[in-house]
């Protein structure tokens, strides 16, 4: 079988055969969920209930009147025991509602089953998919209504559906695709829908040959093609999907909508469904809880607002000489103080294991390996020297924006600088600049 | 404008002004003619006699000549003393004369000569203008005086002609090439740069 | 084929910065970005090219006739200057853009020796007219050529952890100190 | 007849470079910035590049446009750079002097860690990763203002806090800009009270985080409450000139001595 | 006095007394470098056909002059050969001496050279090249001896010894030597230096 | 609950496990077989020379690391000794030991450090020290022994290349037999000579992919060209292309010293250009130029272009072309 791929990239080894036959199974939840009120890229919601206030599973608990936003919603019933600044994964922490969970479940009784989801309207559809809070669920977090509504200008024909999980040690999405199928397929279809492309194209890379042959297996009416792809990082990566799958180049700084395409995670499309289809918004999600670190690894779907240690405690905790614990892949995911910290949207994996506590770190000696795997195309070497002299307007020229902190380029370098970092600071630099001129 | 005593003046050139290790002006020459003691000498000495009397002059004009072609004039000026220091070492000095080629005419678009003018002479009375011109030509002869011994001493084992190094050392050919000569001046260009930290730092 | 082999030395075996030591002060000066350098390059070419023709014309037609060799240094640096500031005048007038490009070089040329040296050494080798003027052109085109490459060595070494007292100055010139030795590579090309 | 030549043969170049400049200057001049001549002439028109601009009016168009620095011609020497700067009008009228000062006391002892750090040691890079302490707010400790101060006029303490040379400061706020947790501020000379805190969370969390973070109890607040007031769970001294010096004592009672004075008065 | 006038002014005057001063030196040198020149050329000359006392330039054109050496009695006892051509660097210009018939070099001085100090200028050493330039047999072109011999002996009467290290310019010595040689024999066999040497008679 | 023992660091998380010091042994290892050969052929001579080199090496980067205030761990990175080792290889045998010092002390300082250290260096270290000394002592540098000798015998002894140029021996018909040059029974340098012994270890840096390989294709085929091209026309004058590829330092060059990390370009097409450049260089040096060997003239020329080629064949950014 022919697989597409895109230049470049890194093949790390995978790790994902300790997890990769473990079916999902349900965390159970926690005495108390803390749900932080910003989860996801853009503004933050504003907290719709206050200390005190009973809640039920589902229920909208945080929301923002700005577009690029997403609605938070409380995964428990209970009651609201504060609302105030936690730890959160992503870093400094921010406003999160402690729920009391009350271990009845009630469902907000709005929830309701639709009966006929694939006749809704785009427009419902949209409306829907805000409502439910819903987010790629990929790790980016980008609020999913707003993708789903592209500029005039720009007819979507594509909707590129990213099975890939290319991250390594990750499983949850190979799960998914395993185990609903048909969800995520009928997703997929709403979202052709509410943006009127003409076509679906699942891509899946070829370690995942078990979903391949099952989804083949099945028919469809949909204009949907299922895609076989190399197993490579980053595969899952958006433009260089769309590039390994179609062929076209997203503008530097443009969107896949520049190329007429939407990209959505399997997750995404799974919750898109259940939303449509059964009026369940976005309060759980399917995580891997696996590395060296972690006892017994499971696949698992998580309440948004658990603790990570509540996680790990149901995997059989933390081994002793576990001293990392990064949420998300091993690639791009981002190391944590603490395991005191919630689930949220966009975690794709609560990862630990044993890693060596010196980095020795030599000078560059222009090897160009950083260059030959940067899926985008950017000198690594070169921008993390411009970004560690503030050189921001030649880092800026050279690309730097253009960076997807995929880690390929960190990965491959004998020298082991962090070469990310450095960019992200550059990156971080040149945003700050910018935020300053403008203001 | 501030005005300096007559010997700081004149020691400003030396050091802290010093045209080839401070301001990095007449390069050319430096590196050019300065594989051999004898020739840096000669060199120094022409640069000098031009910088001296043509400072004198412009000072003297200084009114006279209106800024628009001050820079014309100040050149007519140079390249005047420039052929009567090139002819006289002809006349009188023809070996090393020959030895400098080009590089004595090529005095007249030395940058220390017209910097001068149009730093100093132009806008300074005679007098601090001859001390000034006095200074620049010593740190000038001084900077050629020790990039020419280090180029004559490793490249020939040789100062002033004269053998200096015992039989066993092997001359540097390198040194007195080209790529001797650059490197040499930026290694002592470092020097006086780690020496001039230095003595700030003591003196603070 | 004379012709072919002069231009050929100027550039690569006798390079103007590298083996006469001529033009050092805008070697140093303007190589510090790839883009200025190479204007500066083609400026000085340009002007090295119209003094050629320009000094060989004087030479032959009123000093040597007139036996006035002596007034040498004074007329060719007055015809330069003179020279320089005209094309810089024209080009004003003629192209804006051009004058951005290059014009912003051409004082810089006036005082600079590598002109005068080519006028000089010309005048020195007593070279006819067409070999000075293919001197002229493969003399800027080695200037060219020293200052691009230098300046694409010190954009790389901008970003490398030069010891401080090195910077700048310093290190281009050991930079043109290696530089030499690698074009020693090409002596004894002329024949 | 040998005589003559020559001399004719100069005049005459005299007479026609002159005349050839006079035209161009009246047929080709062009109107230019007053500063741009002025920098122009004061200095040296040595034209030799040194600056790295291509000659003397380069730079001095650069000036200008403030591209290059007053003092960037090193040919001219202090003369010209006083100059340079007067007709630029760089002269700071300075009213009251202010200084840096650094609002965190969580130094490595009080200021608990928040893992193993093996990041870049920048504070930039390290809060870009949530930071290597605990507080969210509080000094990174890796120094960034020591490496932006110019003057030299900051250091790193022993304690992983950074010391402001008050003597050496210029308030230039070239480390305000640089810290990325805000946390250092241009302060009055003579403010002799601060708070040593940017902490907005309240109660548990800093004090685990922090010995010394203000932890929001509003005792100086309610101390001398027209100088001080909380804001978001952070004492903050609205109106220094408004404390009144009795209430100190009572001021200074802060559990966490997240605020206090720099120095004893009777000590000078 | 208006600007323009003033400019013109200045600038002639300083062109005209600029031209004076140097018309002044020119004169003042001019004999007196012109002797320099003459004297190094007389030099080369006495060096390279000892004995000479009147010589005379018997042929000349563009960087090539043969001068006729005569003795006190103005017997002719040699012809001097100045010429130039490209070394290893640069130009290099020797004058070589033969007796009247051409049928031997009598020595070789290198005027002047550009070749790299210490390797290539070695062709200005007495002891290392120049010497083995002696009284050489002209008849056939000179051949050069790679690789260097220690001394005299072991040369063949038509053959130098190379510099060690410096094997080109040693060779582009021999081929400016050659070539000249060649073009003195021709110029004497078609008798265009023959002129002189009747006029001595 | 609060458990701040675990490490802070921005992603990436896993490692690829090629390290510099795992590289750069790769390069010292692969340089045994030569080393090897030329104590054959040179005996003690060649051991003292390697020794000196290395060891001079080590400590004059030991000095400037402790005065710059760098990681002393750089030290055992192994670019020191590499540099010493390709400097010794690049000599001659009979070359007396304070010149091999001084050559060792300008690679690292010149070459070097100068420069900011490992990675920032413009020219090839190794060839920087050996450029020096070629200039600097002319004489010493080209004075070659017999191989298998032990003797310093100063009577001139040519190598095959100096026997091409200086010797016509193209003309004459005395070409160094080309099996004399893959073995390695001839004069010259003592590492440079055994064509075989350096194609072994170049053999194994290619499949350890230490080194790019399209440098030494691109040199040695474009050398292959040139040199064929004149070959073809004049057999009688010059030599063949599989001469010229086994003589002199081209082999130690193409693979050892041009395929440098540090002083090549990054990028494929870059390197195209950097190894085509060198190549032809080569050719016109030994055909035309004043030496009879241009390999480490040609690298060290085209060192002074990377820069510039990096910057002309940066790679394509995605979507660059088709911003809108």
């Amino acid at each position: 079988m022919k697989t597409k791929t895109f230049p470049h990239g890194i093949h790390p080894q995978e790790f994902k055969e300790t997890t990769s036959n473990k079916s999902l199974q349900p965390l159970p939840a926690p005495e108390k969920v803390i749900i932080p009120l910003h989860q996801h890229f853009g503004s933050p919601a504003e907290p719709l209930v206050k200390k005190g206030d009973e809640v039920f599973m589902g229920q909208k608990i945080g929301e923002s009147n700005s577009f690029f936003s997403a609605c938070v919603h409380s995964s428990v019933s209970g009651k609201v025991m504060k609302i105030e600044n936690y730890n959160h994964p992503l870093g400094n922490p921010v406003p999160a509602v402690t729920i009391s969970n009350d271990g009845k479940d009630r469902v907000f009784p709005d929830i309701k089953e639709q009966k006929d989801p694939l006749s809704l309207n785009p427009e419902k559809i949209r409306q829907i998919v805000k409502d439910a809070g819903i987010v790629g669920l990929g790790g980016a977090a980008f609020p999913t209504a707003v993708k789903l509504s592209p500029p005039k200008d720009k007819p979507i024909d594509t909707i590129i559906i990213n099975g890939c999980e290319c991250e390594p040690v990750l499983t949850a999405d190979h799960r998914l695709m395993l185990e609903y199928p048909d969800d995520i397929i009928k997703g997929a279809e709403l979202v052709r829908i509410a943006t009127g492309a003409k076509k679906i194209i699942l891509g899946i890379e070829n370690n995942k040959q078990d979903v391949y042959n099952l989804l083949q297996k099945k028919i469809y009416t949909f204009p949907l093609e299922i895609s076989l792809l190399k197993t490579k990082y980053p595969q899952g990566a958006e433009k260089n999907l769309i590039s390994a799958l179609l062929k076209r180049a997203v503008p530097r700084g443009g969107l896949p909508f520049d190329v007429g395409v939407v990209v959505q995670n399997v997750g995404t499309v799974k919750a898109i469904w259940d939303a449509v289809a059964e009026g369940k918004p976005l309060y759980e999600r399917a995580l891997t809880v696996s590395g060296a670190g972690i006892t017994s690894p499971k696949n698992l779907i998580v309440r948004i607002g658990s603790l990570f240690q509540n996680a790990i405690d149901y995997c059989g905790g933390l081994q002793d000489s576990a001293n990392i614990l990064v949420m998300g892949g091993p690639m791009m995911g981002l190391a944590q103080g603490t395991s005191d910290v919630p689930v949220i949207k966009g975690t794709s994996g609560i990862l630990a294991w044993a890693e060596p506590e010196h980095i020795t770190e030599h000078n560059c000696i222009s090897c160009g390996r950083c260059v030959t795997h940067c899926p985008m195309g950017l000198v690594p070497t070169q921008l993390m020297k411009y970004s560690k002299l503030d050189y921001l307007s030649e880092a800026e020229s050279r690309g730097i924006m253009d960076c997807v902190e995929c880690g390929s380029c960190q990965y491959s370098c004998p020298a082991g600088i962090p070469l990310v970092h450095w960019l992200r600071v550059g990156k971080h630099k040149i945003t700050d600049l910018k935020r300053k001129k403008s203001a | 404008m501030p005005s300096k005593s007559v010997g700081a003046e004149y020691i400003k050139g030396l050091w802290e002004e010093n045209p080839v290790f401070r301001q990095l002006l007449g390069m050319c020459p430096t590196l050019a003619v300065t594989n051999a003691v004898i020739n840096g000498i000669a060199m120094g000495l022409a640069t000098s006699f031009v910088l001296i009397l043509s400072s004198l002059v412009v000072s003297a004009l200084k009114k006279l000549i209106p800024s628009q072609v001050r820079i014309a004039s100040y050149i007519v000026i140079i390249a005047t003393f420039v052929t009567i220091a090139d002819r006289f070492m002809a006349a009188f000095f023809p070996p090393i004369s020959k030895s400098l080629g080009p590089y004595i005419p090529l005095i007249v678009v030395n940058c220390i000569i017209l910097g001068r003018q149009e730093a100093f002479s132009s806008k300074n009375s005679v007098g601090r203008s001859l001390i000034d011109a006095l200074g620049m030509s010593t740190g000038f002869i001084l900077a050629l005086l020790v990039l020419s011994s280090i180029r004559e001493i490793l490249g020939m084992g040789t100062f002033l002609g004269h053998q200096v190094m015992g039989a066993w050392f092997k001359p540097w050919i390198i040194m007195i090439l080209p790529a001797g000569a650059f490197i040499t001046l930026g290694i002592l260009l470092a020097v006086a740069l780690v020496i001039e930290s230095k003595t700030k730092t003591r003196k603070n | 084929m004379e012709l072919i082999t002069l231009f050929i030395a100027a550039i690569l075996v006798n390079n103007y910065v590298l083996y006469y030591f001529l033009g050092i002060c805008p070697f140093l000066g303007v190589s510090k970005k790839i883009d200025s350098a190479f204007s500066m390059g083609l400026a000085v070419t340009f002007v090295m090219t119209i003094t050629a023709v320009a000094s060989w014309m004087i030479n032959h037609w009123i000093l040597i006739p007139y036996n006035l060799d002596y007034l040498q240094i004074v007329s060719f640096i007055l015809v330069i200057a003179a020279l320089v500031q005209l094309v810089e005048m024209f080009i004003r007038k003629i192209s804006p853009p051009l004058y951005q490009a290059l014009g912003i070089y051409l004082p810089l040329i006036t005082t600079n020796c590598a002109i005068m040296g080519l006028a000089l050494l010309a005048a020195l080798k007593d070279y006819s007219f067409a070999k000075t003027v293919v001197f002229g052109v493969g003399s800027g085109l080695g200037f060219t050529l020293a200052i691009v490459l230098m300046a694409g060595i010190r954009e790389q070494l901008d970003l490398a952890d030069v010891p401080e007292p090195l910077k700048g100055a310093g290190i281009a010139l050991i930079v043109a100190g290696i530089m030499a030795l690698a074009f020693t590579g090409f002596s004894g090309m002329i024949n | 007849m040998d005589v003559l030549i020559p001399i004719l043969t100069m005049g005459a170049l005299g007479l026609i470079l002159s005349a050839g400049l006079a035209i161009a200057y009246r047929k080709l001049k062009v109107e230019e910035d007053p500063k741009v001549v002025k920098i122009s002439e004061a200095l040296p028109q040595a034209n030799c590049g040194a600056c790295g601009y291509s000659g003397c009016r380069a730079f001095a168009e650069a000036v200008v446009k403030g591209e290059a620095e007053t003092n960037g011609c090193p040919v001219g020497g202090e003369e010209t750079i006083a100059k340079v700067a007067e007709i630029m009008g760089v002269k700071a009228g300075e009213v009251v002097k202010k200084t840096a000062r650094i609002h965190c006391h969580g130094d490595t002892e009080a200021a608990k860690d928040r893992g193993l750090y093996l990041g870049i040691t920048t504070c930039y890079a390290a809060n870009l990763t949530g930071g290597n302490k605990q507080c969210p707010y509080g000094c990174l400790g890796f120094g960034d203002c020591v490496l932006a101060c110019p003057f030299d006029a900051i250091q790193m303490g022993g304690d992983g806090l950074p010391v402001v040379d008050e003597k050496k400061c210029t308030a230039c706020g070239k480390c305000v800009d640089a810290c990325p947790r805000n946390i250092i501020e241009l302060v009055p000379l003579a403010q002799n009270m601060l708070v040593f805190c940017r902490n907005l969370d309240k109660g548990a969390a800093p004090k685990k985080a922090c010995k010394n973070a203000c932890i929001g109890c509003g005792i100086c607040a309610r101390a001398c409450p027209e100088a001080i007031i909380m804001e978001n769970n952070l004492a903050k001294i609205k109106d220094y000139k408004k404390i009144d010096p009795e209430k100190i004592p009572a001021i200074e009672k802060c559990p966490t001595n997240a605020i206090g004075r720099l120095f004893k008065e009777d000590e000078g | 006095m208006n600007l323009s006038a003033r400019m013109i002014v200045v600038l002639t005057v300083v062109g005209l007394i600029s031209g004076s001063l140097l018309a002044v030196v020119g004169m003042l040198t001019k004999d007196r470098i012109a002797f320099n020149k003459q004297q190094e050329i007389e030099a080369a000359i006495l060096e390279v056909v000892p004995g000479t006392e009147i010589s005379k330039e018997v042929f000349t054109e563009k960087n090539f002059t043969i001068y006729s050496g005569k003795n006190r009695d103005g017997n002719l006892i040699g012809y001097a050969v100045y010429t130039s051509g490209t070394g290893f660097q640069d130009i290099i210009s020797l004058m070589f001496g033969t007796d009247p018939n051409v049928t031997k070099i009598n020595s070789l001085s290198i005027l002047e050279q550009k070749e790299t100090p210490g390797l290539g200028a070695k062709i200005t050493d007495k002891e290392l090249f120049l010497r083995f330039w002696d009284n050489k047999d002209a008849g056939s072109a000179i051949s050069l001896r790679k690789p260097a011999v220690r001394s005299q002996d072991e040369l063949a009467p038509n053959e130098v010894n190379t510099i060690t290290g410096a094997t080109i310019s040693s060779d582009k010595v021999l081929s400016i030597v050659n070539q000249s040689l060649e073009k003195l024999k021709q110029l004497k066999k078609a008798g265009k230096l023959i002129s002189e040497e009747n006029d001595a008679e | 609950m609060t458990n701040n023992r675990f490490i802070l660091k921005s992603s990436p998380h896993f490692k690829g496990k090629d390290s510099v010091p795992k590289i750069m042994y790769a390069v010292i290892l692969s340089l045994i077989p030569a080393i090897a050969a030329s104590f054959y052929f040179f005996r003690m001579r060649a051991l003292l020379i390697y020794l000196l080199s290395v060891s001079v090496c080590l400590i004059t980067e030991a000095v400037f690391l402790k005065a710059r205030k760098k990681p002393m761990h750089s030290l055992w990175d192994g670019s020191a000794i590499i540099t010493g080792l390709l400097l010794a290889m690049t000599l001659p045998p009979s070359l007396s030991l304070d010149i091999v010092v001084i050559g060792a002390v300008v690679s690292i300082t010149l070459g070097k450090h100068v420069f900011g250290g490992l990675g920032d260096n413009i020219f090839n270290p190794a060839l920087v020290g050996r450029a020096f000394l070629q200039v600097a002592f002319p004489v010493a540098m080209t004075t070659w022994i017999p191989p298998v000798t032990n003797q310093i015998n100063t009577a001139t002894y040519a190598t095959p290349l100096g026997n091409l140029k200086f010797q016509t021996a193209a003309i004459q018909g005395a070409l160094t037999p080309l099996k004399d040059l893959f073995w390695g029974n001839i004069g010259g340098c003592l590492g440079e000579t055994s064509a075989v012994a350096l194609l072994l270890g170049a053999a194994f840096l290619l499949y350890k992919r230490a080194i790019d390989w399209r440098i030494p294709v691109g040199i040695i085929s474009i050398l292959t060209v040139f040199t064929g091209v004149f070959w073809l026309t004049g057999p009688d004058k010059y030599a063949s292309p599989a001469f010229h590829i086994l003589a002199g330092g081209l082999i130690i060059g193409a693979f050892f010293m041009a395929t440098d990390m540090v002083t090549s370009p990054i990028s494929p097409l870059g390197t195209w250009i950097y190894a085509l450049g060198i190549g032809l260089l080569i050719g016109i040096i030994r055909l035309f130029g004043g030496f009879p060997e241009g390999v480490m003239f040609s690298i060290l020329f085209m060192n002074t272009f990377v820069p510039l080629i990096n910057r002309y064949t940066r790679p394509r950014i995605l979507g660059e072309r088709s911003t809108p």
